[in-house]
């Protein structure tokens, strides 16, 4: 039986026909034996456009279409709801590229027309044997597991709660607030990280639907968006029921696992380690919350350094720049300057980034408070040595000042190494626990770092904050909220739809020679034992076909992207 | 006029296909002789495609997938790196000339580079020549 | 070697009205916009730069505050309010006390009260040292001619007198002006040659001050002070060598009395500008105006004032009073003359045509440094 | 009269006379056989002569198993004559089926391969080194030889084929099902593959199976075999998973990787290539410069993939004919 297609080619105003003649690729497509009816428009994606195919397939009863307009990316979406509306299956319909990869990059017509024909006779090839797909929905588990109770933590944990949802929020160590625990003052309006977390641990604590889970770590997560199920083991040293495992049931995830700081020992110029008075931003707040400025023996200092991007922008150690370091920087000239005014302050640095709001104001005030600003080369370090008898300081700092073109010499009782953020050391781990990927750097990887930050390509597993890539607290309290929202819009759905395209074996032609078992990277292929065949899980398969094109026995059909259709659009286009 | 090639580009959804589009979206012009088709994962490419491809007349097959690290789906274009070499290893064997199949990592961000190895791509195989895979493939056997 | 840093010299500066200098982060918009800054001389960013880290070496061994006039554009452009051309202006002061052997002008610039009271007390003295001398020799009643209260010849001998010692001050201060710029052993080495090619230069700014015009073509502050200059200059020549015939009779001697009325109406007539201005606070160089600056200026009009006065009543027939307002006259003309000149503002006018000088030499000696590989003082690009 | 025997006939082509062999092995079942049916043409066994066969009415045979490929003229002038006088032929055992071991001349060349074996061959003495003509005049007799063709082809690309019995050689049990089965009445649907299971050797190989990694390749002989662990998790190549069964597992079950002799599964149209995407994927690097020394670890991977199918696959043969 002869399929009905409906072939459209769009003109695209004049970004296809400027070039493509669609005339004759309308002729040539009208030849073709399956083509019932060829078609071409100006704007196929406007509404009239679309409601050209709809008509066709009301009227002529199309059962198959295919569009040749712009790249599938952009508008498949578009004219599979148009088929939708038109009561035709979504699945039924191709798209061929011919404005992207053929008229906008060729500039010779004739050879551009054959190619766009071509390119639409594959698209008919292929369409001839597509088949009608159903998206699957399955019921979606209102609880969530949020992992890290920093800041970003605790801020969509209470936003998930305060909705009505419960929340387990797991916590590997004793404590909640994470690393804004160990700041004292946050830049660049001064206020106090303790007014911050106390009134979001408070709420926490006294919160009905919250769970909290000290001392605890993520042991295994099984299932699929919606359906999770994660097993949860206490690591506490001594608490009641250490090691105690225990299985919970959620729809989704939130990493929001922080940062490690870089440990300043491992650049040896800066002498951390050996020189007792150079300290990391983490010691000075310390003593910030101690409220006392001293060096290790006691005195106060006279002149007071602080040096920049230790461990960030250096390419032997990490190349991104940390954000939050040259604010803080300014944070800690302004307390030295209040608890010790007499004190000179210089502050090393390579570029000074004051990008976010208020910023630029702080950093101008930091130098009304006669701040010595040095910079120094990006590929420069400065170079920290204890000072002689005569000198009046413990120690000089050596360094190729930029601005002035100088090799100086900058006396310093107190140095501050400003360290840079990084990848957790179990972030490796928590990556392979809930199956989401890292870069390079060890950061969580989103799903499309401008459209979709806090979502990642595990379906229900979300990230927020810091273990993305370091940033400031607004940036990382808007995407912790940016995570609660999308779950909560998930599960005021209630059900979830599980993408129509995956993978499906069948077991009158698997063999059990267990080939695609480890080839998936989301776990989606189990083993029967007692049949002794393969099966994948469809809702978690990704689609993306490594295990369709491995399985030697041909048994593993990739639904919508079948060898057989693609063999027929390979022949299609090379005709 | 000159032998025109025709190659067959396989590329994979997430990467080279967004950099193919961004060649385009950037107006970068490059030679019409690759005919793209598209797959969620370079991991999708069976040999047998490109097989298929050679015996269907294509004069060389271009299979472009994400930069190992960045794939999609974290793995496939390891799968990817493994099945083409084996591939080019028994085509040499048909006598089949190693440009004729090539493998190339592009991301979503490389609109230029793939332009650019689309046009080597083309040079190289117009300076090969026809593939003959294709022909006197179902000639009557009696001929001399 | 590393250059070591000091913290306090912007504390020290802000006393000589360089208080914005720490707000600069070195966007180098003053250094774009100054018409006379060139890859020898980046100035202002330069200067504030060591000025910020406190290189005192540095900042003595520079010429750059003399090139600049304060035409003002650079403080204009300055995004953060840092002030460059104030700061020029306070690194000139500076650099008057730096280069000042005695000290002197250091205690002038830090208090204003010890310069005040070493003005009254020279002024009383002078006073008293006229009066006496007037009173012992001459007739009090009698202006000119012989038994003159105040003789022309006698005034004449103390005039020639202060000019020398003058003379000697400014050529000492000068003399270590220039050991500071070419005394460092790693400075460029000018010779001989270099120092007499452009040696027409230092009577040539001396007398129009052309760099002046160059960044004032917009609002003509050069003209009055080319006009400040030559009157002051007819001033000292009729005072230096026509004393007597300016003295002499109640008659007016037009011969050269025109020349004194001028150059009086030139005098007067641009200190009132120049007080106006800063009052008023018109330009963007008068924003900021120093003790030194008001000094300068007032004694400038009351010198000038009483000059005239003391001429008016001895023509108009009031010797007494003539030589009362000739002795306030000169117990103005005393201070300023032995104060101003050589241990504040007034000393520019021998500095800067020496910088101008100096600068040239100091490029040919660069320039010739680099023909032979040396390294160009001009700013490294930075890698 | 008495009721018609089967009339029946066996043709070897381009074989190694296995095959007949392998319908010997059914053993006193051939007895049956010669009793139910007149064997017409069977020139290993038999004394019919090629004028007996185009004696022969248009269909009159009711059965012909052709074994071995078509290499010369005159393989292709009988597969052509015995197509038009039997109503059903078989392509029996591998070379019929897929171009068999023979397929393999089609990686090197004619004149490489007549030259190497009538010029070059050590046992030819010096006087002899002559290539054998297809007509050659023999002191005035006109000597006539088979052409010998290019390249091998299977029988299916020279006559339709009813249907397909392959291996190398047909296990001897899958013959007896499989003249059973035709001579019957109740026979499969035409053109399909008998006397083979539809799945893959891996259902019938009692050898465990588990993660599949592997780093190094070993031909069979280099390594101590784990006697009930799946061969190709010990590095050793085994075209088991691509190949179908029915074979009784043979091959692995002594040690050695299943060679392939029964063809690709059902879905896959080349088995050769097919595997390579199996094989690709579970090489366990990531590492480019590893990938090739575990793959220049694999000799004569072409020879490995296609032993049987050559002619079959899509390439079918080397273009340095």
């Amino acid at each position: 039986m002869k399929a009905k297609i409906g072939v459209y080619i769009c003109h695209c105003g004049s970004n296809i026909a400027k070039i493509v003649d669609c005339e004759a690729v309308r002729e040539y497509i009208s030849t073709l034996p399956e083509v019932a009816i060829a078609r071409t428009y100006k704007y196929m994606c406007s509404n009239p456009g679309q409601d050209l195919i709809v008509q066709d397939i009301k009227e002529h009863g199309l059962q198959r279409v295919v569009v040749a307009a712009c790249s599938p990316r952009m508008h498949e979406r578009t004219f599979r709801a148009a088929l939708q509306a038109a009561g035709l299956n979504p699945y039924m319909f191709e798209m061929a590229n011919i404005r992207e990869q053929c008229s906008w990059v060729h500039d010779d017509p004739q050879a551009a027309t054959e190619k766009a024909k071509a390119l639409a006779q594959a698209a008919v090839r292929r369409v001839v044997h597509h088949e009608a797909l159903e998206q699957m929905t399955v019921d979606m588990c209102p609880n969530t597991l949020v992992i890290g109770a920093g800041i970003a933590g605790l801020t969509a944990t209470l936003e998930l709660a305060e909705a009505g949802q419960k929340v387990f929020l797991l916590e590997k160590q004793d404590h909640l607030g994470g690393n804004l625990a160990r700041v004292d003052l946050t830049a660049p309006y001064l206020d106090s990280a303790r007014d911050l977390l106390i009134e979001r641990i408070t709420r926490v604590r006294s919160s009905g639907n919250i769970e909290l889970l000290l001392n605890s770590r993520l042991q295994q997560l099984q299932g699929y968006v919606g359906n999770f199920t994660a097993t949860l083991s206490r690591t506490g040293h001594d608490g009641p029921g250490t090691g105690k495992i225990r299985e919970i049931q959620v729809g989704n995830v939130i990493v929001c696992t922080g940062y490690r700081e870089f440990a300043a020992e491992r650049v040896t110029h800066f002498g951390y380690g050996k020189l007792p008075d150079v300290i990391t931003s983490f010691d000075f707040e310390k003593m910030l919350q101690a409220g006392r400025i001293e060096c290790c023996d006691g005195t106060i200092p006279k002149y007071a350094a602080i040096i920049h991007c230790v461990g960030s922008r250096s390419a032997e150690f990490h190349g991104y720049c940390s954000r939050v370091c040259c604010m803080t920087a300014l944070k800690y000239v302004h307390e030295i300057k209040s608890a010790v005014p007499s004190c000179y302050v210089s502050d090393l640095y390579i570029d000074m980034h004051a990008f976010g709001k208020g910023h630029e104001d702080f950093y101008r005030r930091t130098s009304e408070v006669k701040t010595m600003f040095l910079m120094f080369g990006k590929g420069d370090h400065p170079i920290i040595r204890s000072a002689g008898p005569k000198d009046d300081c413990k120690m000089l700092i050596e360094v190729n000042e930029q601005l002035s073109g100088e090799l100086i010499e900058i006396p310093a009782d107190l140095v501050i190494l400003m360290v840079g953020m990084e990848a957790q050391e179990d972030a490796m781990e928590t990556a392979r626990l809930v199956n989401i990927s890292q870069d390079k750097e060890g950061w969580f990887i989103e799903s499309h770092p401008k459209l979709d930050p806090v979502a990642t390509t595990t379906d229900g597993i979300f990230i927020a904050g810091t273990c993305v890539a370091p940033k400031d607290i607004p940036d990382t309290v808007a995407q912790a909220r940016a995570a609660a929202a999308r779950i909560l819009a998930r599960i005021a759905k209630g059900k979830i739809a599980v993408d129509a395209v995956y993978a499906e074996i069948s077991d009158d032609a698997c063999s059990g020679c267990r080939i695609c078992n480890e080839l998936c990277p989301y776990s989606a292929i189990e083993y029967d034992d007692k049949k002794k065949r393969s099966h994948v899980i469809s809702a978690m398969c990704k689609a993306c076909g490594a295990c369709v094109a491995a399985c030697p026995s041909g048994a593993i059909k990739g639904r919508h992207f079948t060898d057989q259709q693609i063999l027929a659009q390979i022949e299609g286009v090379l005709r | 006029m000159s032998f025109e090639p025709r190659i067959l580009g396989i590329l994979c959804n997430w990467c080279s296909y967004a950099g193919a589009d961004l060649a385009g979206t950037s107006r970068i012009h490059y030679p019409p002789n690759v005919r793209i088709i598209r797959v969620m994962c370079s991991a999708r490419v069976d040999p047998t495609f490109v097989v298929k491809a050679l015996v269907s007349g294509a004069d060389g097959v271009l299979i472009c997938g994400c930069h190992p690290g960045d794939c999609h789906y974290s793995e496939g274009n390891y799968k990817t790196m493994r099945r083409i070499p084996l591939l080019k290893k028994v085509l040499k064997d048909f006598g089949i000339e190693d440009e004729r199949v090539r493998l190339e990592w592009i991301s979503a961000s490389e609109g230029q580079r793939f332009a650019d190895i689309v046009k080597d791509m083309t040079e190289r195989i117009r300076v090969l020549g026809p593939s003959h895979v294709a022909c006197e493939l179902h000639a009557d056997p009696r001929e001399r | 070697m590393a250059i070591r840093v000091n913290p306090k010299i912007i504390d020290d500066l802000a006393v000589y009205g360089a208080e914005d200098v720490q707000l600069c982060y070195h966007c180098g918009n003053c250094s774009a916009v100054c018409p006379h800054a060139d890859e020898f001389n980046v100035f202002p960013r330069k200067p504030m730069r060591n000025l910020q880290m406190g290189l005192e070496k540095k900042l003595e061994r520079s010429l750059e505050p003399w090139l600049c006039y304060y035409c003002g554009q650079c403080s204009e452009q300055c995004p953060r309010g840092a002030e460059p051309g104030e700061t020029m202006m306070s690194l000139r002061r500076w650099l008057t006390s730096r280069y000042d052997v005695t000290g002197l002008s250091r205690l002038f610039y830090r208090s204003w009260k010890a310069e005040m009271i070493a003005i009254l007390v020279l002024a009383l003295l002078t006073g008293v040292a006229f009066f006496l001398f007037g009173m012992l020799r001459g007739d009090i009643h009698v202006y000119s001619g012989p038994g003159a209260f105040l003789p022309s010849s006698a005034v004449h001998l103390f005039d020639w007198s202060m000019a020398g010692v003058l003379a000697a001050l400014l050529f000492v201060n000068s003399l270590h002006m220039w050991r500071l710029v070419f005394g460092s052993k790693d400075g460029p080495k000018p010779n001989l040659f270099m120092y007499l090619k452009h040696l027409p230069q230092l009577p040539w700014h001396f007398l129009t001050q052309n760099r002046f015009r160059t960044c004032q073509e917009r609002n003509g502050l050069w003209l009055i002070h080319l006009l400040l200059v030559a009157s002051y200059l007819t001033m000292l020549v009729l005072i230096m060598f026509f004393l007597p015939t300016m003295q002499s009779g109640p008659e007016i001697r037009w011969t050269v009395h025109t020349f004194g009325y001028a150059a009086s109406i030139g005098l007067i007539g641009a200190t009132i500008f120049m007080l106006h201005g800063r009052l008023k606070k018109t330009r963007t160089q008068f924003q900021h105006s120093h003790k030194s600056d008001w000094l300068f200026l007032i004694m400038l009009v009351y010198v000038a004032l009483t000059g005239v006065l003391q001429h008016i009543a001895h023509r108009a027939g009031f010797p007494v009073a003539a030589n009362l307002v000739y002795i306030m006259h000169m117990m103005g003309v005393v201070p300023m003359l032995v104060l101003e000149v050589p241990f504040s503002k007034w000393s520019h006018l021998a500095y800067r045509p020496l910088a101008m000088y100096l600068a040239a030499v100091q490029r040919d000696a660069l320039l010739g440094r680099s023909s032979q590989g040396g390294e160009i003082l001009a700013p490294r690009r930075i890698a | 009269m008495a009721v018609k025997k089967l009339q029946i006939a066996l043709y070897w082509g381009a074989a190694c006379g296995g095959c007949d062999v392998a319908v010997l092995d059914t053993n006193e079942f051939i007895l049956d056989v010669a009793a139910l049916a007149d064997i017409r043409l069977w020139p290993i066994a038999v004394d019919g002569k090629y004028a007996d066969v185009e004696a022969l009415a248009d269909n009159e045979l009711d059965l012909t198993f052709f074994n071995g490929a078509v290499r010369n003229s005159e393989n292709e002038h009988l597969a052509k004559l015995l197509r038009r006088k039997s109503k059903m032929l078989v392509a029996f055992g591998s070379c019929a089926h897929l171009g068999g071991i023979p397929g393999l001349a089609n990686l090197t060349g004619r004149e490489e391969i007549l030259t190497k074996n009538y010029l070059h061959n050590p046992s030819i003495e010096p006087g002899n080194k002559k290539i054998p003509l297809p007509e050659t005049d023999l002191n005035g007799q006109l000597l006539q030889l088979p052409y010998f063709f290019k390249r091998v082809y299977r029988l299916a690309d020279i006559v339709p084929v009813d249907y397909c019995l392959p291996g190398c050689p047909p296990a001897p049990e899958q013959v007896k099902l499989s003249i059973l089965a035709l001579a019957g009445g109740k026979r499969p649907p035409p053109g399909s593959t008998i006397g083979a299971a539809e799945r893959n050797l891996c259902d019938d190989c009692q050898r465990s199976k588990s993660e599949k990694k592997i780093k190094h390749f070993y031909r069979p002989h280099e390594i101590l075999q784990d006697p009930d662990k799946c061969l190709l998790e010990q590095g050793i190549l085994c075209m088991g998973p691509v190949t179908r069964s029915g074979c009784g597992v043979r091959c692995p079950d002594t040690g050695l990787g299943c060679r392939g002799c029964y063809g690709p599964a059902p879905d896959v149209m080349d088995q050769g290539s097919k595997f390579i995407s199996a094989l690709g994927s579970i090489i366990d690097s990531k590492d480019p410069h590893e990938i090739e020394t575990i793959i220049a670890g694999i000799p004569d991977l072409t020879a490995i993939l296609y032993r049987f199918g050559l002619p079959a696959s899509f390439l079918q043969r080397s273009l340095k004919l």
